[in-house]
């Protein structure tokens, strides 16, 4: 059977990435499916309940998820010799994930806007009263971990979301949105993961993004086989691409920061070094997912 | 209340054969005019036509002074103060029976116990008083269509239309509904036009008889006098009993005695004028033999 | 003895069976297995943990004042549309009634978004007017209100076709006897032509009220930013954190929705219990009121809310389609064609989707009316318990998150099924039986509505004639219903052709729908490309209209709802 | 073809009325029975029970051996080989004068000008040949009526239901169907029964006659004898005209002479038996005055 793939990244990104690897590996047919990191995970755990988990491979949004499923025994755990090329903070110690690139959150806004932020902090002044708009970490993955990233930072912290809540910003829907509202300058600011903005301003549209100067939340887009696969050494093959110089090479040319040490960033983006990016632990994540849901949920007043 | 006026009107609904053409007629005041003709003749159009429902596409109608309709204006069915009894009864398959009734009197803005009294009195005189609270569904045909006739009743219409309302009754409520009509009638004084294939009841109630055929009106006239001379085969064949006879009889007279029938009978050439002649102008005179017998012919 | 019926059944015995088995696959099963799941999830206890969750009864108190709401708001509109269009002689009827089927074709989310750039501080239209807010000022859609005005603008096409099939039937000389009785023309309109079209009014009421107790894009978009969860939005939500309880929270979601439309249901039931709405002796003259004067008022009238309903989001998505980025404004310098060769001649998945979309629509709406015109015949003959319990279980799948019941179904069919050992998951089989359990309510309703219309001696007529069931059937009964298999298959075809949320989780490689593709390309940031899909599927609905309109001639009276 | 059998059938509603009760009836084949009876008393739902629209809620129906329906199951109607003319015409809308004509032929598969034949001749029958590609919505109420006639005559049926199927006729057509079926009945053998509310067209057709009352049968016989002797006041007052006196007679005999007549009307006590007095049976002997008037009296 043809190795299938289950994956949030964007259709064209998704091919591209499978295009790549079936040229390396001609021999191995990648069936994928895309959608949005909820459903994906939604689907694939009404399979395992009817006993019968389609996907072999998932390379979804977040580590907080696949640690999740970890934890529930439904990864492989699988060596990788690439792994040496990267952060230890990037991958599973055990080898049951890894990281293929950085998606970080920062800021985003209009070029119409009056004030242009520099830090986190300058979403709380009152030149952004009412004008800031976030994604929900209910229904956008990395939203959830940018909040739990920020919240651990000292001097932010969730006092941070209380003062952006009282400042009138809003939590809606994914990061898509949050695109077009501040592309349509209907809000003037937003937080959003990187390459959409970035993206975006290459074809003409009236958006900047910036790094805050506190440092970025990043969720890395892991890769992760599931434990009832029966292509166990075709999915092997799948992570070592994702991982290898070639793959990431790949990622770069879609326009994402590679996880892998020693290579470029894409256009647009500032230098790999000056970016912070904040770190975040998955199994602590985890952890504390469903309280931080609740004090966020308290924060902005929904569920 | 006035005089109901249609001044040749015409209808024609596009079937390349007008339902109506040139009909004038005059209703006089509180008159109730009787409307014979076959099956198809028009009857229905007229009295829709009268009611508002369609407009003449030609002609114009008038109550008294008012103008009703012509072809290019119409006063609205609401506005005219007429009632009608539908060949289709028409009843309204959501409400009661009581309902039914009583809807006009509603929109007249009469309610409370001068509703229900007015109501129960017009289902008492149609004998439906127990079926008040049905819905037309699980009524027999002829229910239907007292439920029909009382609504067309329970107000004080000007002038009231009446299609085949009695066509569905027994012999006993037909009669009973005559005696109703006759009643509201003088009481009411409203113009009545009344649509029916039973000329026994036309010439019991109505103080004139219109007769029409194909769309036009061939005779109008007092029930004894349309009974007596009949204009043309088709109105003497539809009202009262009799034989129609096509001699060779020439001459303005319009009453033949029998030597003068007995010649015609006897002439070879049986072309001429067509002769009606009734059953009770036959007598027989001796014991069954066909020489005596007293005959008055009528020319048509 | 063979050929015998039992007593009080004018069915054939087979008939019964059937429904109940079609019911069974279509609704019973995939309930029950969501259920079970749902029963295991809680087999360590926490149900009370999720019953006791505020966040719950207040996504049920928001989910039914939101339906309520726009219920009402799209009876409003959708009866002024039917009764305007079918019943009077306004002018450019064929025109505006084309044109109201059409913000079905339109996604949720795409009138939401339309609408709030509409009336934000970017809006093009306020702007022109100087009456834009300032940026920053709140967004009134954000709102119960603008919830409830979304759905009642997306579901005013439901109401109106359910509507128009009843009204179509409308005994002329009733509402002649109304005029003669004395009415004005409004009180003929409240006394006689309200009462008597109630069925289609309250059957287009009940689509609605489904359709918004199981809408997901326009909480999604208008609710969240205010902090208003409906139970759709809650059930997403509970997706996206899965944890070993999700199955149970969402059976436990899906109970409740399932128990509000129930409600609705019984409260349509009892709407309509008791009523007799059968016209005798039906002759086939139907009902035709002049508006006069009043067509100056109603005609401006019906165009703005169009120009609302279909033409401000329609412009959106070409006008998304023709920039490059979003945000770039549009002008003669900025505007390309370049995302409609992209889309027509590039992306192979635009192909498979259309073919999909429409074969999968096409096979939906019509054999779903094979279905539902003999379970229509059942449920409108038989007025027992069994057949109001059957009548719910049709109804909850379309009530529920298209999300739900596609779980539901992978829940049921991920793995072979038992005995035939085939397996339908991964293939298109599998979403066109997710569709028909989905859309069944939907096509049901009009025709249900219809059959309560009907003179049954017409039917009667025509067994005395010798015709057997299926033969009076194909004679008699859908030719006399066929104003409302029209409306049903329009309906179905029209919502499942930009169907989004069961094929999300339903399709495989090939089996793209176009809802899917639009989802996808969206949410990819190629938003441009998604508009221009959009924008081409509205055009092919237009086109596949236009193509029924030549076949009109060929059809039954008033099968196809834009002729008149 | 076999004899209809009625046996104890009722059929209750549920209004607290039964609407047929205890109704037990044996039509000959070929017979043409009459249905009378006063609006409301059940005539359609006997017609309908017969044709199986209603099953009886007690009793059975058989035609010759065969069971049509008891309380427990029910012969479907398509194959009971019946036609019917509904009260309420029951045409359909969507299709035109000669479809509905020629639908029975088209299910039983007559087709090509076999079918082209016999729907022609039907609506030549009834007079409407102009009318075939009509809609019914566009004909007059007798014309809708005739459409009902003709389908119901186009095959070979062996039940004939007929609810009162020309009342809505001119005096002519109506002449004219009753021969149409009185032809019909010859040539074709069927059983007829005849809902009617017009005894005279009863009397001419029908080979027997059966009146009803409040859901009950209360006499069947041939015309002649329930005119002469009719059973109870209730068929005395339906059947023929006549005067019902109530007087104090005695005895079995059931003809009065004019003395006996005589003595009992001067008795003072008018309590006693019913007596209906028809008017061809006064003979007026001499000059208008009363003494020497000859009168045969029939009891009820
Ligand atoms: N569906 C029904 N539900 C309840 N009662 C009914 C229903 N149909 C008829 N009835 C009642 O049963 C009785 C007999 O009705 P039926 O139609 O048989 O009368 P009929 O003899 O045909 O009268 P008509 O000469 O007026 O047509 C009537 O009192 C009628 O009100
Ligand atoms: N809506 C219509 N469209 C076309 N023709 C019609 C329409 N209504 C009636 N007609 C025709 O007009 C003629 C007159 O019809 P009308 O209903 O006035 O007859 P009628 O005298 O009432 O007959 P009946 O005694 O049978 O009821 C008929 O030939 C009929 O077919
Ligand atoms: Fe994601
Ligand atoms: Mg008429
Ligand atoms: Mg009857």
């Amino acid at each position: 059977a043809n190795l299938v793939l289950y994956t949030s990244q964007p259709n064209e990104d998704a091919q591209a990435t499978v295009d790549g690897f079936m040229a390396v590996n001609p021999d191995i047919k990648v069936d994928w499916v895309r959608d949005g990191t909820p459903k994906i995970i939604a689907k694939l755990q009404a399979e395992i309940q009817a006993g019968n988990p389609v996907a072999d491979l998932l390379l979804i949004a977040d580590m907080v998820t696949l640690e999740r499923l970890k934890q529930e025994g439904k990864l492989l755990a699988y060596k990788s010799p690439e792994a040496a090329q990267y952060d230890a903070t990037l991958y599973d110690a055990d080898g049951y994930y890894y990281s293929t690139k950085l998606i970080t959150t920062g800021i985003m806004y209009n070029t119409s806007a009056g004030m242009k932020p520099a830090s986190w902090k300058d979403l709380t002044r009152p030149e952004a009263k009412g004008l800031v708009t976030m994604p929900s970490p209910l229904a956008s993955g990395a939203a959830l971990i940018d909040a739990q990233t920020l919240a651990a930072v000292p001097g932010l912290g969730w006092d941070f979301y209380k003062s952006l809540a009282e400042n009138g910003a809003i939590a809606a829907g994914g990061n898509g949105a949050v695109l077009k509202s501040v592309a349509s300058g209907e809000r003037a600011y937003g937080m959003v993961v990187d390459y959409l903005p970035i993206r975006e301003k290459a074809k003409g549209a009236p958006v900047e993004f910036v790094f805050p100067s506190e440092g970025v939340s990043a969720v890395t887009e892991p890769v992760g086989i599931l434990a009832s696969t029966r292509n166990a050494e075709a999915a092997k093959k799948f992570v070592d691409y994702v991982l290898s110089e070639r793959g990431q090479e790949g990622f770069l040319k879609l326009g994402y920061i590679p996880a892998r040490n020693g290579m470029k960033v894409p256009d647009g983006f500032p230098a790999r070094e000056t970016i912070r990016v904040l770190p975040v632990n998955a199994a602590e994540a985890l952890k504390n997912t469903d309280q931080d849901l609740k004090t966020f949920s308290g924060i902005y007043g929904s569920n | 209340m006035a005089k109901l006026t249609l001044n040749r009107v015409a209808k024609d609904f596009g079937t390349g054969r007008a339902a109506v053409s040139d009909f004038s007629l005059d209703v006089r005041e509180g008159g109730f005019l009787a409307l014979l003709g076959p099956s198809g003749c028009g009857k229905t159009t007229v009295l829709r036509m009268i009611a508002g429902f369609e407009t003449p596409s030609d002609g114009s109608i008038h109550l008294g002074e008012r103008l009703l309709a012509d072809a290019a204006q119409s006063l609205p069915p609401e506005k005219r103060n007429m009632a009608m009894v539908f060949q289709s009864y028409a009843l309204w398959p959501h409400m009661s029976v009581a309902g039914n009734v009583g809807y006009p009197l509603k929109v007249r803005g009469v309610s409370g116990e001068a509703y229900r009294a007015k109501v129960g009195e017009a289902l008492s005189t149609v004998r439906l008083a127990d079926y008040a609270g049905r819905r037309p569904a699980d009524l027999s045909g002829g229910q239907r269509q007292r439920v029909a006739l009382a609504r067309c009743l329970v107000t004080s219409p000007d002038v009231v239309l009446l299609d085949e309302p009695l066509a569905n009754l027994d012999r006993h409520l037909k009669h009973e509904m005559e005696e109703t009509f006759r009643e509201f009638h003088q009481r009411s004084g409203a113009t009545m036009i009344y649509v029916t294939h039973d000329q026994s009841e036309a010439m019991a109630l109505a103080t004139d008889v219109a007769v029409m055929s194909e769309g036009r009106l061939l005779q109008v006239a007092p029930p004894a006098e349309i009974y007596a001379r009949p204009e043309g085969r088709i109105v003497g064949g539809l009202i009262g009993r009799g034989a129609i006879l096509t001699l060779p009889v020439m001459g303005g007279e319009r009453q033949l005695e029998w030597d003068e029938l007995q010649d015609a009978l006897q002439a070879a050439n049986t072309d001429g004028a067509d002769i009606l002649v009734r059953p009770e102008d036959v007598i027989i005179g001796g014991e069954g033999g066909c020489r005596n017998r007293r005959i008055r012919a009528v020319r048509g | 003895m063979p050929g015998y019926v039992r007593t009080g059944n004018s069915q054939p015995p087979w008939l019964f069976p059937f429904v109940v088995i079609t019911v069974l696959i279509l609704s019973v099963l995939p309930l029950a297995r969501l259920a079970m799941v749902g029963i295991a999830a809680f087999a360590n206890g926490g149900i009370i943990d999720v019953l006791s969750a505020p966040s719950l009864w207040s996504a049920t108190y928001y989910t039914i004042v939101t339906s309520v709401v726009g219920t009402m708001i799209s009876l409003v509109i959708g009866c002024l549309f039917a009764f305007l269009l079918t019943l009077t002689d306004i002018r450019g009827k064929g025109l505006l009634s084309f044109f109201f089927v059409l913000p079905m074709m339109i996604p949720p989310q795409v009138t939401a978004l339309a609408w709030v750039q509409m009336s934000g501080p970017s809006s093009p239209l306020l702007k022109a007017l100087a009456i834009a807010p300032p940026l920053g000022s709140p967004q009134p859609l954000y709102s119960v209100g603008g919830i409830a005005l979304l759905y009642g603008v997306q579901h005013a096409p439901l109401v109106y076709l359910a509507l128009r099939a009843g009204l179509m039937t409308l005994p002329r000389d009733g509402v002649e006897a109304a005029r003669l009785s004395g009415a004005s023309s409004f009180r003929v309109f409240s006394d006689i032509i309200l009462p008597l079209s109630l069925p289609g009014i309250i059957a287009g009421a009940a689509i609605s009220f489904v359709s918004c107790t199981g809408n997901f894009g326009i909480p999604a978009i208008l609710g969240i930013p205010a902090s208003i969860f409906t139970l759709p939005t809650l059930v997403f939500t509970k997706f996206s954190a899965f944890t070993s309880r999700t199955f149970g929270d969402v059976a436990v979601l899906s109970a409740i929705i399932a128990m509000i439309s129930v409600a609705g249901l019984m409260i349509q039931d009892r709407a309509l219990r008791g009523r007799d709405y059968r016209v005798i002796g039906l002759s086939g003259a139907s009902a035709a009121v002049e508006l006069g004067a009043w067509r100056f008022l109603f005609t401006p009238i019906l165009w703005a809310i169009l120009s609302f309903m279909l033409a401000a989001p329609f412009f959106a998505l070409v006008a998304g389609a023709l920039v490059p980025a979003y945000g770039v404004p549009l002008t003669f310098k900025t505007m390309s064609l370049h995302a409609f060769e992209e889309i027509l001649f590039r992306q192979a998945v635009t192909r498979t989707a259309f073919v999909n979309s429409i074969s999968l629509a096409g096979a939906t709406a019509v054999c779903l009316l094979v279905v539902t015109v003999l379970a229509a015949y059942m449920l409108t003959r038989r007025k027992d318990a069994a057949s109001r319990i059957i009548a719910s279980l049709i109804e909850i799948p379309y009530s529920l998150p298209g999300i739900v019941m596609a779980v539901a179904f992978i829940l049921l069919f991920a793995a072979p099924i038992p005995f035939l050992h085939i397996s339908l998951y991964g293939t298109i089989w599998i979403i066109l039986i997710a569709y028909f359990s989905w859309f069944f309510a939907v096509s049901l309703k009009p025709v249900v509505s219809a059959f309560h219309q009907l003179d049954p001696a017409l039917e009667e007529a025509a067994r005395l004639s010798g015709a057997g069931f299926f033969r009076r059937l194909s004679d008699i009964i859908v030719p006399l219903i066929a104003p409302a298999a029209g409306a049903s298959v329009i309906l179905v075809f029209l919502i499942a052709c930009n169907e989004l949320t069961i094929s999300a989780l339903l399709w495989s490689a090939g089996t793209q729908t176009l809802g899917v593709a639009i989802y996808n390309l969206d949410d990819s940031g190629s938003s441009d490309l998604a508009s221009a899909l959009s924008v081409l599927v509205v055009l092919m609905v237009v086109i596949m209209m236009l193509l029924l309109e030549l076949l009109a001639k060929h059809l039954p009276k008033g099968v196809v709802p834009w002729r008149n």
